[in-house]
C-alpha cells in the first residue's frame, strides 16, 4: 500500500495531512499516535468511508482512491471500526457468515435456488465456527449480537473482518477492551495470518502488543506522519516518548502516584 | 328528452327610465336578456330589436345597459342592436344581430360587449409579493407546529403522526370554550393551556407506560397512527363533519406597502408566531432544561446518568410541544380559515416535510423548513396548476435531500 | 342482535380482494421494513402505480389483463428505482417522510387535471373488467361453502389474488433464508458494517425496494381487479393501514403480513357489523349513524392496544423486541 | 342499460346488446340532455314493459343505504339519511302492500374505506336495493360488486358521466339530475346579469369539472370570457393561492363550484377584497348562511339548485324523522329529496313488478318515473302505489323534481331553482 | 501531569473500620427475562477506597456497574449506599445521592458540543460549572480549545476524555468507571490512572472496571475478579497482581516480561 499527499480537513482543521505512507506487504504495521492524531480518519479515507480533499493511494499497484467502501473491501482491503458496529438482530454466527466474500447465494437471482449455494454455505459455517472458537465467542454463536459485552463486540468485529479472508486488513484498536489473557492468545492468531501472507495495519494504544507483533511502526501526530521505523527504534525516539508514550510506560503507576512504595507496600 | 322549467328571476329593480327596457316580459314564458357594455361600462339608451317568426319587439337599454324582452316561443330569435343609438365612435365588431339559442331553457342572454376589455390585472410582481407574504404567514404557522413535532421527535425519537390531532385539538378547544360564551382571546389562552395539558396527559397516560415496557419506536409510531384515528373521529363526533368559524375571521386587509396587504388577524398571528418561535429557540439553546432536552434526545440513558430527570424533561417537552401545536391549531383556524375535524391531518405531511427539510430534530431546521415549504406552496402556483401545489413543495423536499441527505441544517454523522 | 350474520360477514370479508391486496402489500412492506429495515411509508404510491398501470393499459391502450399486470410490475420497478435514487442514502426517519412525500406526489399527479386524458383525474378509472373476466376459468354460478359463497367472477379475482399471495410468500421465504436475505438483515442493523465487508449496500437496498414495491403494486392490482381505481384511495392513510396489518402480524415474519391483513380487516368488518347492531338494540347510547364514527374510534383503540400489548406482532419473537430501538 | 335483459355476463357483450336494443337512443347523457328539440320522440326512452298487473301485493323490500356517516363527506350524510328514513316511513305508513326494511350503512370515504365492509354486509343481509353512494368515486369502487349481486343500486348524488354507459345490467340508477342542466342555467344566469369576465373556482372531481365545463361553454357562448378557472382537490385546506390567481385577473363575478369548503372560501374571499355581491353558488354549496356569516355579507349573490321548492310538510317530516333517529337538527338539506325519491321509485317498481328481485325491479324503474311516457302523474307514494296495484301506469314526480329516467338510468328532467341571498344571508327563490 | 496536586494524606486505616459506602449483597441481575448475567455477586467498597474490577470479556463487569446504577434490573439481593437501599433506583436519583458513572460505550452526547456535554455533567449542580470546567480542562488540555466542537465528530480517545470529564463535572462522592482508559494513548492512560488515583485520594470512593488490568491493579486498594457473573477472587491489588492463577487466567504475561 502506497499513499501520497492525503489530506482531509474538517472546518479548517487538518485532521489528516500525510505526505507519503508506505505499508509493507506481508507484514504487520502498527499506526500509533496521540488521540485525535487522525488515525481513524486516515482509516476512513483508505477504506472509502470518507472522501479526501486531496491525495491518491494504491494497493498492490491498483489505484484505490475514490472507490466506494464496498468495492475497496471487495478488493481485499477490509477494516474494522473503533466504535464497534455490531449487527444487533443477527446472531453472532449469522454476522460471521455475512462476512464471507464471494457467496453465490448473495445474488438475488441465485438466492432463490438453494442448491446453488448450500454447499458453499456449509463451508462458510465451518470456517465461521472455527474462528468463533479462537475468539472465545463459540458459546455465544446463537445469541443476538446486540447482547454482547463491549469486549466481545470488539472480538466479533475482528473475527467478522477475518471472515472476508482479506489480503490487507485495517484494524482500528482491535484489542481495546479485550481481556489481556485473550489478547495474548489472539496475537498468535494474527501472527499466523501474517505467515499466511496477510498484510495488517492496525491502530493500537497497547504498547506491549505493538512491541510484540509489529514489524513496522508509523507514528502520526496532528495529522502528519512524524516517525517511522521498527518498533524498538521508534519507541526510543524522544519525540515519540514525549508526545505519545509518556515517561511512565513501563513503570508501576502505584508507585508514581505515591500509593505504594517500591516493594509494593501500601503507603498511608 | 329534456323539459326544463327554469324562469328568469323577476328583476327587482326597475330603474324608472320609462319601462322601455322591459318589454313583454310578463306576457311570455320565455325572454331574452340583452346586455350592452362598452369597455366594461354599461351603455344606456341603446335600441334593441328582437325578431323571429312573425314576432318583433324592441326596447331601449336602461342605466345598467340591460334590456329584457319576452318572446312567445322557444324558437331562435335574432337580436339586433341599433348602431345609430350607440355613442359616438362605438361600433359592434362581432355579430349583429346575434341569434339566441334557447338550449333547454326559458331564458337566454344576448350580450354585446363592445370596445376593448379594460380589466386591470395584477402584475406578476405584485402577485409574487402577495403570495410571498401569504407563504411567510403560512410558514410561520407551520413552524409552530413543526417545532413542537421536532422537539418531541428530538427528545423521544417518536415520529408522532398524532401531532395533527394535537393541532386540531387546539382549534377545537378554542371553539368549544368560545361557544361557552367566553371572549375569544380568553378562549384561545385556555385552548393553548389545554393543549399543553393534553400533551402532558398524552405522555403520562400513554407514552410513559409504553417506554417503561420498552416498546420499539416503530411500534410506537404505529400507535400514534391508531391514536390519530381515535382523535380524529372523536373530533368528528364532537363537532360534526362541517366547518365552523371562530370570531374575527376574514376581515379586510390593510395595505401595508406596495402590493402587500394583511389583515389584522394576519399581523397578529405573524407577530405572535415570531415571538413564540424566538422564545422557544432561546429556551432550547440557552437554558439548562433546553439543553437537557437535546441531551435526552441524544442518549436517554446517559442523560439519566448525568443526573437529568429524563421523565421530567420528556414531560416538559410534551407540554411545550402540545401547547405549540395547540397555538398553531388556533392560528391555522384563522389562516385557512375554519375549524374542521380533520384540519390537522391536512397539513400533517407539510409539517413533516418541513421538519425533514430542515433536518430532523433541529429546532431551527424546523423553522427554516417551514418557511421554505410555506412559501413554496403559495408561490409555486404562479407556475404550476394549483391542484398540484403540494407536488412542488414535496418535490423540492426530495431534491434538497438528494443534495443534503441530512436536511438543510442537519449534521452529517461521523463514521467509525 | 344477529351474531351469526355478523360473524359470517366478518369471516366472509377475510377473503375479500381488499384483504388479499393488503396481504400482498404488507408482504412487500415486510421485505422493505422487516428484512431490509427500509422505513417505507410510500406503499400507497406503489399500490397506486400498480392499480393505475393496470387500468390505464387496459382502458387507454387496449392491453389484455395479463399485459396490464405486467405493465404494473414494470411501472413499479421503475418507480422503485426512481424513488430509490434520492432516498436510499437517507437515514431511516428521513426515508419515512420522503417516501410519504413521494407517494403523495404520485397520487396528486394521478388526481391532477393535467393528465386527465389518461387518469380521469379525481374521478378515477373503472370498467376495465372485461378482459380479466373473460379469462375466468371457473364455471359460472355461485359456489363455495359456509361464509365463503361467491360468484364465479368473485372467486376468480380472489383465487388469482391468493395465488399471487402464495407465490409472494414462497418468494420471500426463499429469499430471506438465503445469504441474500442475510445481507439484507445485516443492512437493516448497520449499513456501514455491511459495507465494510464488501457488500454493495445500495444495490441490495434497491433490490429490496423493487421486490417489496412490486409486491405492493400487485396488491394494488388485486384490490383494483374487481372494483375501480380512484386517487383518493391512495392517501397516506392506506400506507398506515398496511403498516398496521404488517405490525399486527409481525414485521420480520413470513406469515405475519398475511395474518395481519386478515386480522385488520376482520376487526374492521366485525366492528362494522357489531356496532350499528348494538346501537339498534339500544345497547349503545347512540344512533346507528353515530356508531359509524365510533367504529373508527374503536379501530384506532384496538390498534393501539394490540401494538401496546403485543409489540412484536402475533407471529413475531418477543426476544427480538428487546433490541429494537 | 336495457330493460329486461339481466343475464349479460360480461361488460362488452352487455354493452353491445344494449346498443343494439336501444339503438341510437342510448347515447351518453350529455347528448341526451341537449336533445331537447325532439318533441315527444323516443329520445332516450327506455323499453316499456307495459302496464303493471293489477292486484294486491304483499312485499317486503330490504333497502340498505351506503351513505357517508363518517369521513370527509360526513356532512352530506344526515340530510340523505333523513330522506331515506322519511321515505321508509311514508311507504310503510301508506300500507300499500309493501314494507320497507331500511338499514343505514356507512360509506365513509375512500380514505377510511368504510364502504368496503358495509357493502358486502348489506348484500349478505339480502338487501335488494342499495342507496348510495354520495360521491361518484366511492360509487365506482363498489358498483361492480352490487351489480354482480344482482341488486338494484340507486345513487341520490352521483353525477359522473361514466355511469351512463357503465355495464351495469340495467341495475344502476341515479336521481340526481345531470350537472349539465344546472351548468347551463347558471351560465345563462351569469351572462344575463351582464357579467363580462368570470372567474371560476371549482372542485377537481366529476361534479366540479362537469359543472365547470358546462358553465364555461354556456357562458362563453353568450360572449362572456372566463378569465380564470382554478381547481382545487378534495381535502385541500387553503384556497388563498386559487383566490389570488382568480383575483389577479379581476373578474366581474366569481362562480364557486364547491361543497362544504365554501365555509372556508367565503371568509377567504372576503378578506381577499372580493365583491361579495357578485358570487354565484351551485347546489353543492348553496345554503342558508344566516347562522354562519355576518348579516349582509352575501347580499345580492345568486345561485342555482335543482329541484322544486320543498314544501313545509316534507321538511317537517324530514326533520322530525332525523330528530328521532339522531337526536339533532338537520343543518343541511342537500340531496334529501333525491334520496327520498330513490327509495320511493324502488318501492313503486317493486310493486309494479310484484317482486323484490333487483333485475325485476330494474325493468320497471324507468316506467314508474315516467320514462316510457303516458303515465298519470303522481306526486306522492300512496296514490302512485294505489294506481299501480290497480294496474295503471304511473309517472312519479317527487320532491327532487319531475324525475324521468332515460334508458341509461339517468334522470332527464329537472327543475333548476334560481336563488338570491337577502340581507340576512338567507335564500330567496326567484322562480 | 504534575503530581503536586495529589493530596498526601489519606487515612490508611484498616478498611474494616471505615464506613461501608457501596455494598452489593448477593445480587442476581440480567437483561433478558429468565437469563441471569450476574448470579449471587458481592462487592463492598469502604469509604475512600479505590476498587478495581477485572475479568474476562462478557464476565458481567459492566453489568455489575449498571446494576449498581439502576440501569439493569436487579432480580435478587440488594445494593446499599451508605446503608440506604438503592436497589433499582433510577439513575438520576443516584446522581442526586452523589454517585457518578462513566459508561463503557455510548458515553457522550453526540450532537451536543463538548461544553454542553460537560454542562450536562453538572446538570444538578449548575452553580460550580465554571470552576469545574477549569478543573476538567486542566486534566484534559486537549479539550480546552475545542469546547464548541460537537462530540459526535470526536476521535475515540477524545470521546473517552469527554466522558470522563463529564462524570468529573458532577463532583461525585462515589465514582463508577467502566474502562476509562480504553482508547486513550499511553501517556493519556497514565494520566488517567494518576488522576483517578488523586481523585480517589481526595476522598472519592471509586470503583473502576478495567481491561488494562495490570495498571488497574497497580493503583487500586482492593480488586475483585469477576468471572461468569460471579465474584471469583478478591484481594488487594498487589496480591492479585502477583497471583499466578490470576496472571494465567486474566492478566496474561504479555506486559509482564517486558516490564519486569
Ligand atoms: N466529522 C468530523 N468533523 C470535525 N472534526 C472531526 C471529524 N472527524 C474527525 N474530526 C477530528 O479530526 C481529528 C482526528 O480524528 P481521528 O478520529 O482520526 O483521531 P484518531 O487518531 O483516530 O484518535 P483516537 O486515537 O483517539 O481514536 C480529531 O481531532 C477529530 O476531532
Ligand atoms: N443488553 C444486553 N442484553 C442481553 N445480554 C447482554 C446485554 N449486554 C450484555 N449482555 C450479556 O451479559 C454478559 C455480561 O456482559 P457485560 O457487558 O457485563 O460484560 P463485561 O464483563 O463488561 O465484558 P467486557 O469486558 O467485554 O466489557 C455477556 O455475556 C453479554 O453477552
Ligand atoms: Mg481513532
Ligand atoms: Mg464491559
Amino acid at each position: 500500500m502506497v499513499a501520497d499527499n492525503i489530506t482531509r480537513s474538517f472546518g479548517g482543521v487538518k485532521a489528516v495531512d500525510a505526505q507519503h505512507l508506505e505499508i509493507p506487504r506481508h507484514a504487520i504495521t502498527a499506526l500509533i499516535g496521540p488521540n485525535g492524531a487522525g488515525k481513524t480518519t486516515l482509516f476512513n479515507l483508505l477504506s472509502g468511508f470518507d472522501k479526501p480533499d486531496t491525495g491518491a493511494w494504491s494497493f498492490n499497484g491498483r489505484a484505490l482512491s475514490g472507490i466506494p467502501a464496498f468495492k475497496s473491501a471487495r478488493l481485499g482491503q477490509v477494516r474494522t471500526f473503533q466504535l464497534t458496529k455490531v449487527l444487533a438482530r443477527l446472531t453472532v454466527l449469522e454476522s460471521m457468515k455475512l462476512g464471507a466474500t464471494g457467496q453465490r447465494g448473495e445474488s438475488m437471482l441465485a438466492s432463490v435456488v438453494p442448491m446453488l449455494w448450500q454447499k458453499q454455505e456449509r463451508e462458510i459455517e465451518e470456517r465461521a465456527l472455527g474462528l468463533l472458537k479462537k475468539f472465545k465467542l463459540y458459546e455465544k454463536k446463537d445469541d443476538y449480537s446486540a447482547s454482547l459485552s463491549g469486549g466481545q463486540r470488539k472480538l466479533l468485529e475482528m473475527a467478522r473482518a477475518l471472515m472476508t479472508e482479506p489480503e490487507f486488513v485495517l484494524l482500528d484498536e482491535p484489542m481495546a477492551g479485550v481481556n489481556p489473557a485473550l489478547v495474548q492468545s489472539l496475537l498468535d492468531h494474527v501472527l499466523d495470518l501474517k505467515a499466511e501472507g496477510m498484510t495488517v495495519l492496525f491502530v493500537e494504544h497497547d504498547m506491549h502488543m505493538v512491541r510484540h507483533i509489529a514489524d513496522w511502526v508509523v507514528v502520526m501526530a496532528e495529522g502528519r506522519i512524524v516517525a517511522e521505523g521498527p518498533p524498538s527504534e521508534v519507541m526510543k525516539d524522544p519525540a515519540v516518548i514525549d508526545a505519545y508514550l509518556g515517561s511512565h510506560l513501563d513503570e508501576d503507576i502505584g508507585v508514581i502516584t505515591g500509593r505504594y512504595d517500591e516493594e509494593g507496600n501500601r503507603l498511608p | 328528452m329534456v323539459i326544463l322549467q327554469a324562469a328568469v328571476p323577476a328583476s327587482a329593480q326597475d330603474d324608472g327610465s320609462g319601462g322601455e327596457s322591459q318589454v313583454n316580459v310578463e306576457e311570455y314564458d320565455q325572454n331574452v336578456t340583452v346586455n350592452i357594455r362598452n369597455s366594461n361600462q354599461p351603455v344606456p339608451d341603446v335600441r334593441v330589436v328582437v325578431t323571429g317568426g312573425d314576432y318583433e319587439a324592441e326596447a331601449v337599454s336602461d342605466e345598467r345597459g340591460q334590456v329584457r324582452i319576452g318572446v312567445p316561443t322557444q324558437d331562435p330569435y335574432e337580436v339586433l342592436v341599433d348602431e345609430e343609438t350607440l355613442p359616438e365612435g362605438v361600433t359592434v365588431e362581432g355579430d349583429n344581430p346575434i341569434t339566441v339559442a334557447y338550449g333547454s331553457q326559458f331564458f337566454a342572454p344576448a350580450n354585446f360587449f363592445l370596445g376593448e376589455d379594460v380589466r386591470e390585472t395584477a402584475s406578476f410582481l405584485s402577485q409574487f409579493v402577495e403570495r410571498l407574504f401569504n407563504g411567510l404567514n403560512f410558514g410561520l404557522m407551520l413552524a409552530l407546529a413543526s417545532i413542537g413535532l421536532s422537539l418531541i421527535f428530538g427528545t423521544t425519537g417518536l415520529t408522532n403522526f398524532a401531532h395533527a390531532e394535537m393541532v386540531t385539538f387546539g382549534a377545537v378547544a378554542a371553539l368549544l370554550v368560545w361557544q361557552l360564551g367566553l371572549p375569544i382571546l380568553v378562549a384561545i389562552a385556555v385552548a393553548v393551556i389545554a393543549s399543553g395539558a393534553f400533551g402532558w396527559f398524552f405522555d403520562a397516560a400513554l407514552w410513559r407506560p409504553l417506554r417503561r415496557r420498552g416498546i420499539g419506536l416503530v411500534q410506537m409510531m404505529i400507535l400514534t397512527i391508531g391514536f390519530s384515528l381515535v382523535g380524529r373521529y372523536v373530533f368528528l363526533i364532537i363537532i360534526g363533519g362541517g366547518t365552523t368559524q371562530l370570531p374575527g375571521v376574514g376581515g379586510t386587509k390593510h395595505q401595508i406597502f406596495g402590493p402587500v396587504a394583511l389583515s389584522t388577524v394576519d399581523i397578529i398571528s405573524m407577530v405572535l408566531s415570531l415571538l413564540v418561535l424566538l422564545g422557544v429557540s432561546y429556551w432550547l439553546l440557552r437554558t439548562r432544561i433546553g439543553k437537557a432536552t437535546r441531551a435526552v434526545a441524544d442518549n436517554r440513558q446517559l442523560a439519566a446518568a448525568s443526573g437529568i430527570d429524563v421523565e421530567r424533561v420528556t414531560r416538559i417537552v410534551w407540554v411545550i410541544g402540545g401547547s405549540l401545536a395547540g397555538l398553531s391549531g388556533v392560528l391555522w383556524a384563522y389562516f385557512r380559515p375554519g375549524i374542521k375535524w380533520d384540519m390537522g391531518v391536512q397539513i400533517l405531511l407539510l409539517i413533516f416535510a418541513a421538519v425533514v427539510l430542515g433536518g430532523l430534530g433541529t429546532a431551527f431546521g424546523a423553522l427554516v423548513g417551514s418557511l421554505v415549504i410555506g412559501i413554496l406552496v403559495e408561490v409555486s402556483t404562479l407556475w404550476i396548476p394549483s391542484d398540484i401545489k403540494y407536488v412542488g413543495a414535496l418535490g423540492v423536499l426530495i431534491l434538497v435531500l438528494l443534495v443534503r441527505p441530512q436536511g438543510l441544517l442537519g449534521r452529517r454523522e461521523r463514521v467509525g | 342482535m344477529n351474531w351469526g350474520s355478523i360473524l359470517n360477514n366478518t369471516a366472509s370479508f377475510m377473503l375479500s380482494p381488499e384483504t388479499i391486496g393488503f396481504m400482498l402489500a404488507a408482504l412487500g412492506l415486510a421485505v422493505h421494513f422487516g428484512y431490509a429495515g427500509l422505513l417505507n411509508f410510500g406503499m400507497a404510491g406503489f399500490m397506486a402505480i400498480g392499480a393505475y398501470g393496470y387500468a390505464i393499459s387496459i382502458l387507454s391502450f387496449g392491453f389484455p389483463w395479463w399485459a396490464g399486470i405486467l405493465v404494473s410490475v414494470v411501472a413499479a420497478v421503475i418507480f422503485a428505482v426512481l424513488l430509490g435514487i434520492p432516498t436510499l442514502r437517507l437515514r431511516a426517519d428521513y426515508l419515512a417522510i420522503v417516501t410519504i412525500a413521494a407517494a403523495e406526489i404520485v397520487r396528486l399527479l394521478f388526481q391532477s387535471r393535467v393528465f386527465d386524458t389518461w387518469t380521469n383525474s379525481a374521478d378515477g378509472l373503472g370498467g376495465y373488467h372485461t378482459s380479466f373476466r373473460e379469462a375466468n376459468p371457473l364455471p359460472a354460478g355461485t359456489f363455495g361453502f359456509g361464509p365463503w359463497e361467491f360468484t364465479s367472477d368473485q372467486w376468480w379475482s380472489r383465487l388469482f389474488g391468493l395465488v399471487l399471495v402464495a407465490l409472494g410468500v414462497l418468494l420471500v421465504w426463499l429469499l430471506m433464508r438465503s445469504p441474500w436475505g442475510r445481507v439484507l438483515k445485516g443492512i437493516r442493523e448497520d449499513e456501514d458494517a455491511v459495507r465494510s465487508l464488501g457488500k454493495n449496500v445500495y444495490l441490495y437496498k434497491m433490490q429490496a425496494l423493487i421486490i417489496g414495491g412490486v409486491l405492493g403494486a400487485l396488491g394494488g392490482v388485486v384490490i383494483a381487479l374487481p372494483s375501480a381505481v380512484i386517487p383518493q384511495y391512495y392517501l397516506p392513510s392506506l400506507t398506515f393501514f398496511v403498516w398496521t396489518a404488517l405490525l399486527l402480524g409481525g414485521a420480520a415474519t413470513l406469515f405475519g403480513p398475511v395474518l395481519g391483513a386478515v386480522m385488520y380487516w376482520g376487526v374492521m368488518a366485525f366492528l362494522a357489523g357489531v356496532l350499528p347492531a348494538m346501537a339498534n338494540e339500544g345497547w349503545l347510547p347512540m344512533s346507528s349513524t353515530a356508531a359509524g364514527n365510533f367504529r373508527f374510534v374503536l379501530v384506532g383503540l384496538a390498534l393501539m392496544l394490540l401494538v401496546a400489548f403485543r409489540p412484536q406482532g402475533l407471529l413475531g419473537k418477543k426476544k427480538e423486541m428487546t433490541f429494537v430501538k | 342499460a336495457c330493460g329486461g335483459d339481466d343475464e349479460g355476463d360480461d361488460g362488452t357483450s352487455e354493452s353491445t346488446e344494449e346498443d343494439a336494443a336501444a339503438g341510437d337512443d342510448a347515447e351518453a347523457s350529455d347528448d341526451t340532455s341537449e336533445s331537447t328539440e325532439e318533441a315527444g320522440g323516443a329520445g332516450g326512452a327506455p323499453e316499456d314493459p307495459g302496464a303493471p298487473e293489477a292486484g294486491e301485493r304483499d312485499l317486503t323490500l330490504k333497502v340498505g343505504t351506503v351513505l357517508p356517516q363518517t369521513g370527509a363527506l360526513a356532512f352530506l350524510g344526515p340530510p340523505e339519511e333523513a330522506g331515506a328514513l322519511k321515505a321508509a316511513k311514508d311507504i310503510n305508513d301508506a300500507d300499500a302492500g309493501i314494507t320497507i326494511e331500511l338499514t343505514l350503512g356507512d360509506s365513509g370515504d375512500p380514505d377510511n374505506r368504510a364502504y368496503a365492509t358495509t357493502v358486502p354486509q348489506l348484500l349478505n343481509a339480502d338487501n335488494k336495493v342499495i342507496i348510495g353512494a354520495a360521491s361518484s368515486g366511492v360509487s365506482k369502487l363498489f358498483i361492480d360488486e352490487v351489480v354482480a349481486a344482482e341488486t338494484l343500486m340507486i345513487s341520490p348524488a352521483n353525477t359522473a358521466p361514466e355511469f351512463s354507459d357503465w355495464p351495469d345490467n340495467n341495475l344502476y340508477w341515479r336521481t340526481a339530475p345531470s350537472d349539465l342542466l344546472q351548468g347551463e342555467v347558471l351560465g345563462n344566469l351569469i351572462a344575463s346579469d351582464g357579467v363580462v369576465n368570470l372567474g371560476i373556482l371549482f372542485l377537481n372531481d366529476a361534479y366540479g369539472t362537469g359543472l365547470e365545463a358546462q358553465l364555461t361553454e354556456t357562458f362563453e357562448a353568450a360572449n362572456g370570457t372566463v378569465v380564470a378557472s382554478e381547481s382545487y382537490n378534495a381535502g385541500d385546506t387553503t384556497f388563498d393561492a386559487q383566490i389570488s390567481s382568480i383575483m389577479a385577473q379581476s373578474p366581474d363575478a366569481i362562480a364557486l363550484i364547491t361543497f362544504e369548503e365554501i365555509k372556508t372560501i367565503i371568509p377567504a374571499l372576503e378578506s381577499g377584497g372580493v365583491d361579495m355581491s357578485n358570487l354565484y353558488f351551485v347546489d353543492g354549496n348553496i345554503a342558508d348562511y344566516s347562522e354562519d356569516f355576518d348579516a349582509g355579507m352575501l347580499e345580492g349573490s345568486k345561485g342555482t339548485q335543482p329541484g322544486p321548492a320543498l314544501d313545509d310538510s316534507f321538511l317537517e317530516g324530514l326533520n322530525a324523522g332525523w330528530q328521532e333517529h339522531a337526536g339533532e337538527e338537520l343543518s343541511d338539506l342537500n340531496y334529501a329529496g333525491e334520496t327520498y325519491d330513490a327509495i320511493v321509485l324502488a318501492a313503486l317498481s317493486a310493486l309494479a313488478a310484484d317482486s323484490v328481485e333487483g333485475p325485476d325491479m330494474a325493468t320497471w324503474m324507468a316506467q314508474v318515473s315516467g320514462g316510457s311516457g303516458g303515465g298519470e302523474k303522481f306526486d306522492n307514494f300512496a296514490d302512485a302505489a294505489a294506481a299501480i296495484t290497480a294496474g295503471e301506469i304511473v309517472d312519479y314526480d317527487g320532491p327532487s323534481g319531475p324525475i324521468t329516467f332515460d334508458a341509461n338510468g339517468d334522470p332527464t328532467e329537472a327543475t333548476i331553482g334560481i336563488f338570491e341571498y337577502d340581507g340576512e344571508n338567507k335564500l330567496v327563490r326567484q322562480n | 501531569m504534575s503530581e503536586s496536586t495529589t493530596p498526601t494524606t489519606t487515612p490508611a486505616a484498616q478498611p474494616e473500620t471505615r464506613d461501608i459506602v457501596v455494598d452489593v449483597k448477593s445480587v442476581t441481575a440480567g437483561y433478558l427475562p429468565g437469563i441471569n448475567i450476574l448470579t449471587d455477586t458481592n462487592l463492598r467498597a469502604y469509604d475512600g477506597e479505590l476498587i478495581g474490577i477485572i475479568g474476562p470479556n462478557g464476565a458481567g463487569k459492566s453489568t455489575l456497574l449498571k446494576a449498581i446504577f439502576g440501569m439493569v434490573q436487579v432480580r435478587e439481593g440488594s445494593i446499599t449506599l451508605r446503608g440506604d437501599d438503592i436497589t433499582n433506583l433510577k439513575a438520576n436519583e443516584l446522581v442526586e445521592k452523589g454517585v457518578g458513572l462513566v459508561p463503557q460505550t455510548e458515553n457522550v452526547f453526540p450532537t451536543l458540543t463538548i461544553r454542553e456535554n460537560l454542562e450536562m455533567g453538572a446538570f444538578q449542580k449548575p452553580a460550580g460549572v465554571r470552576e469545574n470546567l477549569e478543573f476538567v480542562v486542566d486534566i484534559f488540555p486537549a479539550l480546552g480549545d475545542r469546547m464548541s466542537q460537537v462530540a459526535g465528530s470526536l476521535s475515540g480517545g477524545e470521546r473517552q476524555m469527554v466522558a470522563m470529564s463529564r462524570a468529573l463535572m458532577m463532583r461525585p462522592e462515589v465514582l463508577l468507571l467502566d474502562e476509562p482508559s480504553a482508547g486513550l494513548s499511553p501517556v493519556r492512560q497514565d494520566d488517567a490512572f494518576i488522576r483517578v488515583s488523586s481523585i480517589n485520594q481526595a476522598g472519592v470512593t471509586t470503583i473502576m472496571v478495567e481491561q488494562n488490568a495490570r495498571r488497574c491493579l497497580q493503583i487500586c486498594d482492593r480488586a475483585y475478579v469477576l468471572d461468569q457473573g460471579h465474584d471469583a477472587h478478591t484481594g488487594t491489588g498487589r496480591e492479585l497482581l502477583n497471583d499466578e492463577k490470576v496472571i494465567g487466567l486474566y492478566l496474561g504475561t504479555l506486559g509482564q516480561e517486558e516490564s519486569a
